[in-house]
């Protein structure tokens, strides 16, 4: 047991200078943290959950205006018929999500130990679905979208609060699959999702501020006035990766919930405030 | 189908404060359908009228520039409780919907 | 003399841990090019000499070039590096051919080639360069 | 601005006509041949009957210095002139500058919000007609055509 001590000892700073990078998720929520007070030591933590909004003081008087009476209300109220319907077995999504009156969002993604997989609310509602013997909702579709804003709205207030268990190495293989994906340059433009959303935030891309990326996952899904209706977290990558210039993976593929998880698990102690609305 | 209204009336003294959101698609009749290449046709709230028990307090009159699901504010003076507030539009194809609202 | 004895008896458990440590260090060194992978068709070479001669040879010089551009973005995409319209390009360069518009055909063919060997360069580069831009304990990025 | 200012004799008499009418009547049509005007002065005449304004600084007009986006800019106008019959919204360079006008019966707070769309960068006009005469503020909005939404 010594020896071993003593060697890890002596290897351990050649092992440390290799993986420079490495750090463990609760670290490195605190570098990513640390750097946005350090950017822009005048925005609380808590506003982070508003967006560009949190930067941008002309275009958030805009945006309260569209709060006063938002678009997405009538997505909340589609979503909370889809939530009150029976299955054809009785049970009712209640039946799946526990603690579902005080909101589930929060929790969401997960990592599924008995899949080996991160789950996303939208594919924990399909499962409910599925379980209960009715079809899935299409991914993107206007269903999902709805219920997923109900299911936001139920969830209002309610602190994010994603778990990476170290214990686990799929868990922690899929978390840093989403950095990577994160820190990875892609796409005709050379972009990274940091590139942008952390070196540039608050700067201009042509006529829009880039947002900070701390506080992304807590609003969606959105309603956004470009496309006139709700757009949910994948959509929102996809379109992303589509303006970088490279070709976008699918609706909750494996790449965008491994970001989602590794985005999301970094807004941890945010408050979950969707659905949002957005330019 | 739900409502394609949304109200909300809040009444302070004796002003009353309307807010309303309708679900319509405001279409301008100058956008291209991208993969027929066809122009898609108008289809815009044209107006909407408010009542306060039966009386007329306010008419908007909108054209295709008023954006997507449309919201509209105003208030009103002379209103109490238990007043009924009706909203009503009626589109350029002739669609109308309308809700009804007391004041509380 | 115990402590001394006991690291000598540890010989194979330090050996253990270079082998660890230098399987660590150790990163891919292979950069992807069109000549590295097995995307390389004698096609390639034939087309600088015969390029605007016949028709007949013209279309083979397309379908090797096709094939060699479509075989890097097929190795892009295993890698999730492919770009926004490589496959797009493909697409229509087949559409020109087909219509014996070498010169347009050939032009595209060569844009969908550049952006997926650019594609898989980058996907080599980022696969040890994404890790300097993690955000550090400072908070620097 | 300066050829709305123009004086309109024809616009005159249409004024005088529509103030002889009584207000429920006012309220029945939708004034197709203002919101179809391609221009900001002829869909003035056609719903007010004239495009004189008088400039006023007792009308605020609350609009965005840059609209975050062309399809949703949030603006609300109210006043402190008196007896005023309607407010209306005109975008300059709209290709259809009447976005929408409003009909203020009596009791009703000369006080309104929505949501409009723009095409370009533009003077976004508030004009409101009194029972003594039409008043009118602008203020230019910016219409960016943005990249990717931030």
């Amino acid at each position: 047991m010594i020896k071993q001590i003593i060697a890890c000892v002596i290897f351990l700073p050649t092992l440390l200078a290799n993986q420079a990078a490495y750090a463990g998720p609760p670290e490195d929520r605190e570098s990513f943290v640390a750097f946005f007070k350090t950017r822009f030591p005048d925005i609380s933590f808590a506003e982070y959950a508003n967006g560009i909004y949190a930067i941008d003081q002309d275009a958030r008087e805009q945006w309260q205006e569209i709060e006063v009476f938002p678009p997405y209300e009538f997505s909340i109220d589609q979503g909370k018929s889809l939530w009150d319907e029976k299955f054809a077995d009785g049970k009712t999504y209640s039946d799946c999500f526990k603690d579902s009156e005080s909101g589930v969002k929060q929790l969401f993604p997960k990592f599924d130990k008995h899949k080996g997989e991160v789950v996303t609310l939208a594919m924990a509602i399909n499962r409910c679905r599925e379980k209960h013997g009715q079809t899935g909702f299409e991914y993107g579709g206007d269903q999902l979208l709805s219920l997923s804003a109900y299911m936001a709205f139920q969830s209002r207030g309610n602190t994010i609060n994603v778990t990476v268990t170290k214990d686990d190495p799929r868990a922690m293989a899929a978390y840093e699959e989403g950095k990577q994906f994160y820190y990875t340059k892609r796409g005709q433009l050379n972009f990274s999702c940091a590139d942008c959303h952390i070196s540039s935030a608050g700067q201009y891309v042509r006529a829009d501020r880039l947002s900070a990326g701390l506080g992304h996952p807590t609003h969606f899904p959105v309603y956004r006035s470009k496309s006139g209706g709700m757009v949910s977290l994948h959509q929102r990558f996809y379109g992303c990766v589509r303006d970088v210039r490279a070709k976008p993976f699918e609706l909750q593929s494996r790449e965008f919930r491994n970001l989602e998880y590794f985005l999301t698990y970094m807004s941890n102690g945010l408050e979950v405030n969707g659905p949002g609305a957005r330019k | 189908m739900a409502s394609t209204i949304k109200i909300s009336a809040k009444l302070k003294g004796q002003v009353a404060n309307i807010k309303s959101l309708m679900l319509h698609p405001m279409e301008t009749g100058s956008r291209i359908n991208p993969d027929s290449g066809e122009t898609i046709a108008a289809h815009h709230i044209t107006q909407l009228i408010f009542t306060n028990n039966g009386k007329e307090v306010m008419v908007a009159n909108f054209s295709t520039a008023v954006s997507k699901n449309p919201y509209f504010g105003f208030s009103f003076e002379g209103a109490k409780a238990g007043d009924t507030v009706k909203v009503k539009w009626i589109d350029n194809k002739g669609a109308t919907a309308e809700l009804e609202t007391q004041l509380g | 003399m115990r402590v001394n004895k006991d690291l000598g008896m540890s010989t194979k458990t330090l050996l253990f841990m270079m082998l660890i440590s230098l399987l660590m260090t150790a990163q891919p060194i292979r950069s992807v090019t069109a000549k590295e992978t097995d995307c390389s068709l004698p096609g390639k070479d034939a087309r600088l000499v015969d390029k605007g001669t016949s028709p007949v040879s013209q279309e083979n010089i397309f379908r090797n070039s096709y094939a060699e551009a479509e075989c890097l973005r097929r190795a892009a995409a295993k890698k999730g590096a492919e770009w926004l319209e490589t496959n797009e390009l493909l697409r229509r360069s087949l559409k020109e051919a087909d219509k014996g518009n070498w010169e347009e055909a050939f032009r595209l063919v060569q844009k969908a080639h550049f952006q997926a060997d650019r594609a898989l360069r980058q996907a080599d580069y980022e696969a040890k360069a994404w890790k300097h831009r993690v955000v550090d304990q400072k908070g620097h990025n | 601005m300066q050829n709305m200012r123009r004086m309109m004799i024809k616009g005159g008499v249409a004024l005088l006509a529509l103030a002889t009418l009584p207000r429920t009547l006012l309220a029945a049509a939708w004034p197709q041949k203002s919101f179809n005007s391609t221009a900001a002065g002829d869909a003035l005449r056609e719903l007010l009957g004239t495009d004189i304004t008088t400039a006023s600084d007792l009308i605020e007009l609350k609009v965005p210095e840059i609209a975050e986006n062309g399809a949703v800019v949030p603006v609300s106008i109210k006043t402190s002139l008196e007896n005023v019959e309607s407010i209306s919204i005109v975008v300059k360079n709209n290709p259809r500058p009447m976005a929408a006008s409003f009909e203020i019966p009596p009791g009703t707070l000369p006080d309104i919000a929505s949501r409009i769309k723009m095409g370009e960068t533009s003077d976004v006009m508030a004009v409101v007609k009194t029972s003594n005469g039409i008043y009118s503020t602008a203020k230019t909005v910016k219409v960016t055509i943005g990249g990717c939404g931030g």
